[in-house]
């Protein structure tokens, strides 16, 4: 990143995120590596789709999943995306603070539906559902895990971003990391969408 | 730079495989060039559709290189700028509109035979049933009708449909007779168990192979299929059913039934599918489907297969008869788990496991 | 595409599309209705099973829709690409899915 | 190689290489280790062949030869073709779009590093004694954890997940570099065609690549830790194996592709002194590939059991490829119908390639004939197929690619003499080596077979396809020696050095400054340079005082980096409709592409 980027003409732009060529560039670059994230979650939707009846002796989909839990897990993620909407209207409108409170409350949803699903892992793991127990059990564990690990990834990054901003403050070079990171995490949510639609309630209908 | 005889030259190779073709179709019982029945016959039609309008295409595109090559290089000192030609709407659509055409020419007869090829026989009751299983590196075939199975060498009355189910006991493999139909994979598992039919109007011997990757011999897992008339097939099925007498020298018999039967199995004693059924290996064309028993006697092939069947076809599943010890000429020995005794009387007793029919 | 962004920039005094949050909270709401629609098909129960997929479905892809309308912007100006890269990742995941349904078992 | 000499200003020195963010640097160091793997998977493939050379052989024995095919086949795709066309389009687009780097210049470096990993990793497999053997498919259930002992396979899961996130991340890198960074004026229907398939073949590669990722985790999982996706005892399912890898592979194989038709876009327009034919069609064509190259992957399947109605879908999908495929061949050949062709080494390998190449396609539409492939799956009629597009196509291409950048990349021209002499030594070997092959398929010779019986008609027939294998390689030796030859040579090259180039990337000097442009170019049309020396000269004709300066067309001297996106911000524009070009001809195409350009707003100067 070259040097002049960091102000413009001194003040903060009104899209600050999007001033600099560098901060357009990571918007788009970021965008297309949502497309790739679209295909590699297509492709552990596609497995699990395959094999989700191939249950063998392990537990079935409709005897293991309890959907309060679910439901409570979606709300949580849910709302943490309403956060980090709120996070981006404040960086639209220069408020810094305003901005880190809602990034704390996103990563404190984030982690709290990382400690749901630990939970719930562990509930059905001494139920006899281990990754190893079937091919349904293989694929779920894949699926749901890979999206936990992007949720724990997001939490890590937008911690991370937090610390800079108070390092650095908000200008042309943080911002674009901060809206990326926003955009980063609604996808999480819209991937979850999938996951309690194709996983959870279509594994209790059948 | 490039004359017209440099021209000519690069056409040679095609030239060259030209007269290939021509003059070398291959074996009768081995080439997809010399169809042994209706469902390769059906391929062939295709393949000869396919290269002919492909022929037609390559030669359009050659006429047009050469004559663009010759007729527009550059002479020694010229400098002229050519036209700055941005394209043509007439012969773009020219360009896109033949090549559909040929398409449909090559895409209609496709769909035919892909439907035509799919028909399903297991339900017929003139068809005969055969459920083929695949193993490293070998073939069982089971006659469910007939409560009959053997290995290696396929055996079906000519003039009938023939219904195959293929499953895989362990990798994929893939069941090939090139001049009689190709080719179905043999997947592992329940739930992706393949159908084919074949037919086989002559009589005679076709070599089949597998074709799909499947382990070190993967080159050597080849097979027969022996296509007889329903006479001689109503014999081969009576033989087979018959019983079998074990070998009659007692020390040969422990040693067969010791080391042997464990895995194999021959005449009614049925020890699974662990090994190819030895029963009536004796009139087999070939021991362990790549040793031809016209160019060796059986008992000679026999003996060289128990002996080192891991030199004859690395990695297969037949190890503790002969030593373990990796493969390449040289390298396997003859027999520790058989005395040479034992080895010859063993070798005997199975060349005389001949089938008349 | 990119240099709309320039173009917003360089007319800072334009009025900006997303002020103000009424919007972000019209999708969240429409989101929190559809996720419930969709629990509440699977737990009453007693459906038809293919009617059932057709609403969990349904809600799922009005919901995305709805979020990456609204909160990935993807329907603001200058999302071109994004937008394309968006659509022909899920056009691959369909075809996929497809595979996964007919011609993985048969 | 010594000749890149020039390309640093201030440093040099090994430090320099191994940090350098410079697009020009990381397209070298893409070359050396693509080239390097070339070689590697070469000498593999001449075992494969000396192997094969007669019935019964036992030169390799079975073991061995498995995990040869599968270390060629995987060396090569990955390792040496996907590297080599980095190394071109690093070389290439910045200087072609006139930007001054790439979108992400730590990410590039970052994915050459990932992407040398990978192939460092799969390569110690040799040194290890375990290599991957299971063919550059890897087919469960062989190379599953119950038949795939060992961790030959492990070394190919890990090779290539590493590998591929270096590939990944060079498909967004392009992507986002052409989309925002084109110089002023440079409209996306102004842009040079190499540009255009490079940024098609990034996204092949960022829709394609993350399928294979999870193909490799699934499988890794599987056997690492006993999960059972493919695992057929535990409800797991080998053809989803199949399915995802495919998925993955047949767009890879247009990845692969699609930038040598790039090449031999430029390379045969430049030594035919004629405008592209049918630019628009060409672009076309080129986005429907890619498209429908998603939608025919089980047509390397047609043999599993997918059943007649997935088979005929596949088949007639996967001919209409021929379509836009034919539709490029032929306007290459208008391009050269009325020019004025000069036989360089460059343009033979381009020309080579047409024939070469279209010999290829249509066996590759034979075999999508699914009943007739149920004869030729798995046997050398396929190999012959996609040694003819692979190597006819894409090594041609990169041939003709590398004579033709050379002198851009190091400063340095190839010798003309050696340059004719490698490709006639390849040409002429590749024929031997590979044309022979259908008939051995067709007669009945499946592939992967480590020996075969003699009697069986093949014996002849692959004593000459080894011969051929040999010239090839003679011919690569050639080329290398030339490299050396070059290296050697001192004599510093023209900007222009073909004298006939119509890009930017002629525009500038060679080897390129570190900032490749010293003002940025404002582009007025197609073939920008081109019409730029063809202004001047009729300029000069006409008697007028012609400019000299290399950079008339530049934009004001003055412009920094910054102010020249808002400045182009309009002329950039792409809607999806609107009006086409002031100066294209409303094309046919036009009205099915959905990306129209808006004239350019900018000020035309006179
Ligand atoms: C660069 C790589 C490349 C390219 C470009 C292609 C191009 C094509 N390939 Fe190929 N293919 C491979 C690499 C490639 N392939 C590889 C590596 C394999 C084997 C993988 C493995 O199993 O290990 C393979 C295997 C393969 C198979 C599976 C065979 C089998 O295993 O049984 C099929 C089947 O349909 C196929 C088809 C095609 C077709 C239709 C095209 C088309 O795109 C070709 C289109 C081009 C033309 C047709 C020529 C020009 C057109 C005209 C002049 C117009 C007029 C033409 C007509 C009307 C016909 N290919
Ligand atoms: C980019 C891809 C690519 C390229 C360029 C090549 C190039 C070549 N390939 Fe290969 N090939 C594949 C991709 C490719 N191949 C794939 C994907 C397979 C399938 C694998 C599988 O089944 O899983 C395959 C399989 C394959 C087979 C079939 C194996 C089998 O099925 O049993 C054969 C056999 O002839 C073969 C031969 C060759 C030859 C002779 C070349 C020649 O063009 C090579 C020419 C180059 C050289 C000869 C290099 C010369 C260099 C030297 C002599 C110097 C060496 C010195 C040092 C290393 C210091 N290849
Ligand atoms: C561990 C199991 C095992 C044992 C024990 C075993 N075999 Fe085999 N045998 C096999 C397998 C597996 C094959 C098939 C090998 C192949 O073709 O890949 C085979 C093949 C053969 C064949 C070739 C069959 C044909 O149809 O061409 C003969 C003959 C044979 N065995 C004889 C013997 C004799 C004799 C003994 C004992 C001395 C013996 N086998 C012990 C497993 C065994
Ligand atoms: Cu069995 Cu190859
Ligand atoms: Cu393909």
């Amino acid at each position: 990143m070259s040097a002049h980027d960091h102000q413009l003409d001194g003040h903060l732009p009104h899209e600050p995120e999007k001033a600099t060529l560098e901060g357009r560039n990571k918007i788009l670059g970021f965008w297309l590596f949502l497309g790739a994230e679209t295909v590699l979650f297509g492709t552990l939707f596609a497995a699990f789709i395959a094999l989700r009846h191939q249950t063998l002796d392990g537990p079935t989909p409709d005897h293991l999943f309890e959907l309060p839990m679910v439901f409570a897990a979606t709300m949580i993620l849910l709302v943490s995306s309403l956060a980090s909407v709120f996070a981006v209207q404040a960086l639209h409108q220069h408020k810094v603070k305003q901005m880190i409170v809602w990034l704390i409350i996103t990563i404190l949803l984030g982690l709290s539906f990382l400690g749901l699903e630990i939970y719930e892992f562990n509930t059905y793991v001494s139920e006899g559902h281990k990754l190893t127990t079937s091919a349904f059990s293989s694929s779920f564990y894949t699926l749901v895990g890979f999206h936990g690990a992007h949720v724990a990834f997001g939490v890590l990054w937008i911690g991370l971003l937090i610390a800079q901003i108070f390092k650095k403050g908000l200008t042309v070079v943080t911002a674009p990391k901060i809206y990326v990171s926003a955009i980063y995490w609604h996808f999480i949510d819209v991937v979850w969408v999938f996951i309690f639609t194709v996983v959870y309630l279509m594994g209790k209908v059948g | 730079m490039m004359n017209r005889w440099r021209v000519l030259k690069r056409l040679l190779p095609l030239m060259a495989g030209m007269a290939l073709l021509l003059s070398a179709c291959g074996r009768d019982d081995l080439s997809t060039l010399s169809p042994q029945g209706p469902v390769a016959q059906k391929q062939f039609d295709l393949m000869t559709l396919s290269i002919s309008i492909m022929a037609l295409v390559v030669v359009v595109v050659f006429a047009i290189c050469i004559y663009v090559l010759i007729r527009f290089r550059r002479r020694k000192g010229d400098n002229t700028i050519p036209k700055q030609v941005e394209g043509n709407h007439t012969l773009e659509i020219i360009w896109t509109v033949v090549p559909i055409i040929l398409l449909l020419i090559l895409g209609v007869p496709t769909i035919n035979t892909v439907f035509g090829l799919s028909k399903d026989y297991s339900k017929d009751p003139e068809a005969v049933q055969v459920t083929v299983t695949s193993h490293q590196y070998w073939w069982e075939f089971e006659y469910p009708e007939y409560g009959i199975k053997t290995a290696q060498e396929l055996i079906v009355p000519t003039g009938r449909k023939i219904q195959f189910k293929l499953a895989s006991g362990d990798v994929t493999h893939a069941f090939w007779i090139p001049s009689i139909g190709g080719k179905i994979d043999t997947n592992a598992g329940l739930g992706t168990t393949n159908k084919l039919y074949l037919e086989f109007p002559n009589e005679g011997v076709f070599r089949g192979k597998c074709a799909e990757l499947c382990g070190p011999s993967h080159a050597l897992m080849d097979f027969k299929a022996k296509a007889v008339n329903q006479a001689s097939f109503d014999r081969w099925v009576a033989a087979m059913k018959a019983p079998v007498a074990m070998p009659a020298d007692e020390k040969v018999k422990a040693a067969f039934e010791s080391k042997c039967l464990t895995c194999h199995a021959i005449g009614e004693t049925n020890a699974g599918s662990a090994a190819p059924n030895l029963t009536g290996v004796g009139s087999r064309l070939t021991v362990g489907g790549i040793l031809y028993n016209d160019e060796k006697s059986v008992e000679e092939n026999l003996k060289d297969w128990i002996s080192h069947a891991q030199t004859i076809k690395p990695g297969n599943q037949m190890p503790d008869v002969s030593t373990n010890v990796k493969y390449g000429p040289g390298k396997g020995t003859t027999a520790t788990g058989l005395t040479e005794e034992e080895l010859d009387g063993i070798a005997k007793y199975l060349a005389g496991q001949k089938l008349e029919y | 595409m990119a240099n709309d962004h320039s173009a917003a920039a360089s007319e800072p005094k334009r009025r900006h599309r997303h002020e103000g949050p009424q919007k972000h909270v019209v999708a969240f709401v429409l989101s929190l209705v559809l996720t419930i629609i969709a629990f509440a098909a699977v737990s009453a129960g007693e459906i038809n099973t293919t009617f059932t997929y057709i609403i969990l479905v349904s809600m799922a892809l009005l919901q995305v829709f709805v979020q990456l309308a609204f909160w990935m912007h993807l329907k603001d100006r200058g999302h071109l690409f994004a937008t394309m890269g968006i659509v022909f990742g899920i056009i691959v995941v369909f075809t996929m899915v497809i595979m996964a349904l007919y011609w993985v078992w048969w | 190689m010594a000749a890149h000499a020039h390309t640093v200003k201030r440093y040099r020195g090994l430090m320099d290489w191994l940090t350098t963010v410079d697009h020009k640097k990381i397209g070298i160091l893409y070359l050396i280790a693509g080239g390097l793997f070339f070689l590697v998977g070469g000498l593999e493939a001449i075992l494969i062949r000396i192997q094969l050379i007669k019935p019964m052989n036992n030169f390799v024995g079975a073991d061995t030869f498995n995990q040869l095919i599968t270390m060629h086949g995987t060396t090569m795709i990955f390792l040496a073709a996907m590297p080599m066309l980095f190394a071109l389009m690093n070389a290439v687009i910045p200087l072609q779009i006139g930007a001054r780097d790439v979108a992400f210049p730590f990410l590039n470096s970052l994915g050459f590093w990932t992407f040398f990993a990978g192939g460092v990793l799969l390569n110690i497999s040799w040194f290890a004694g375990d290599i991957p053997d299971a063919g550059w498919t890897s087919y469960v259930p062989l190379a599953g954890p119950t038949y795939g002992g060992g961790h030959g396979v492990d070394y190919y899961l890990m090779g290539l997940q590493i590998a591929g996130i270096g590939t990944l991340i060079g498909g967004i890198n392009f992507m986002a570099t052409i989309i925002n960074m084109r110089a002023p004026g440079m409209s996306f229907m102004r842009m040079p065609m190499f540009t255009w398939t490079i940024f098609i073949t990034s996204a092949l590669i960022v829709f394609a690549f993350p399928v294979l990722t999870v193909g490799l985790v699934a499988l890794t999982f599987d056997r690492l830790f006993q999960a059972n996706f493919f695992e057929t005892g535990n409800g797991g399912n080998a053809v989803l194996w199949e399915h995802i890898f495919w998925v993955f592979g047949h767009p890879e194989v247009y990845i692969l592709i699609l930038p040598a038709f790039g090449v031999i876009s430029e390379v045969i327009s430049t030594f035919s002194r004629k405008r592209l034919f049918g630019y628009s069609s060409m672009v076309f064509a080129t986005v429907l590939i890619a498209f429908l190259g998603f939608m025919v992957w089980a047509h390397h399947m047609f043999t599993t059991g997918l059943g007649p109605v997935a088979n005929g879908l596949f088949s007639i999908a996967t001919m209409l490829i021929a379509v836009p495929t034919g539709v490029k061949i032929f306007n290459w050949l208008f391009t050269l119908w009325g020019g004025s062709i000069s036989f360089t080494s460059a343009s033979l390998f381009a020309i080579g390639f047409i024939p070469t190449f279209v010999m290829g396609g249509v066996t590759g539409v034979m075999l999508a004939v699914a009943p007739a492939d149920f004869q030729y799956h798995d046997t050398y009629f396929v190999v012959a197929h996609f040694h003819y597009v692979i190597v006819g196509g894409l090594i041609f291409g990169i041939f003709s690619g590398l004579h033709y950048w050379w002198p851009k990349m190091f400063g340095r021209m190839l010798n003309e003499k050696l340059g004719k002499a490698t490709f006639w030594t390849f040409f002429i070997g590749f024929h031997l080596t590979f044309f022979i092959q259908h008939f051995l398929g067709l007669i009945g010779m499946p592939r992967r077979v480590w020996t075969y019986l003699p009697g069986q008609g093949f014996d002849t027939m692959n004593a000459v396809s080894t011969v051929g294998a040999f010239l090839m390689g003679i011919g690569t030796i050639i080329f290398v020696v030339n490299v050396i030859v070059s290296a050697a040579n001192k004599k510093p090259v023209a900007d222009d050095p073909w004298e006939d180039g119509r890009s930017l990337e002629w525009s500038i000097p060679s080897p390129p400054p570190e900032y490749n442009f010293k003002q940025l170019p404002l582009v007025r049309s197609y073939d920008a340079w081109w019409n730029e020396k063809q202004k001047r000269q009729r300029r000069n004709a006409a008697g007028r005082a012609g400019r000299t300066d290399p950079y008339a067309f530049a934009i004001d001297p003055s412009a920094r980096h910054e102010h020249r996106i808002v400045r182009s911000g309009a002329g950039l524009h792409v809607r999806p409709s609107g009006r086409c070009h002031r100066r294209a001809r409303r094309h046919l195409w036009q009205h099915v592409l959905p990306l129209r350009v808006r004239r350019s707003r900018l000020p035309h100067r006179a």
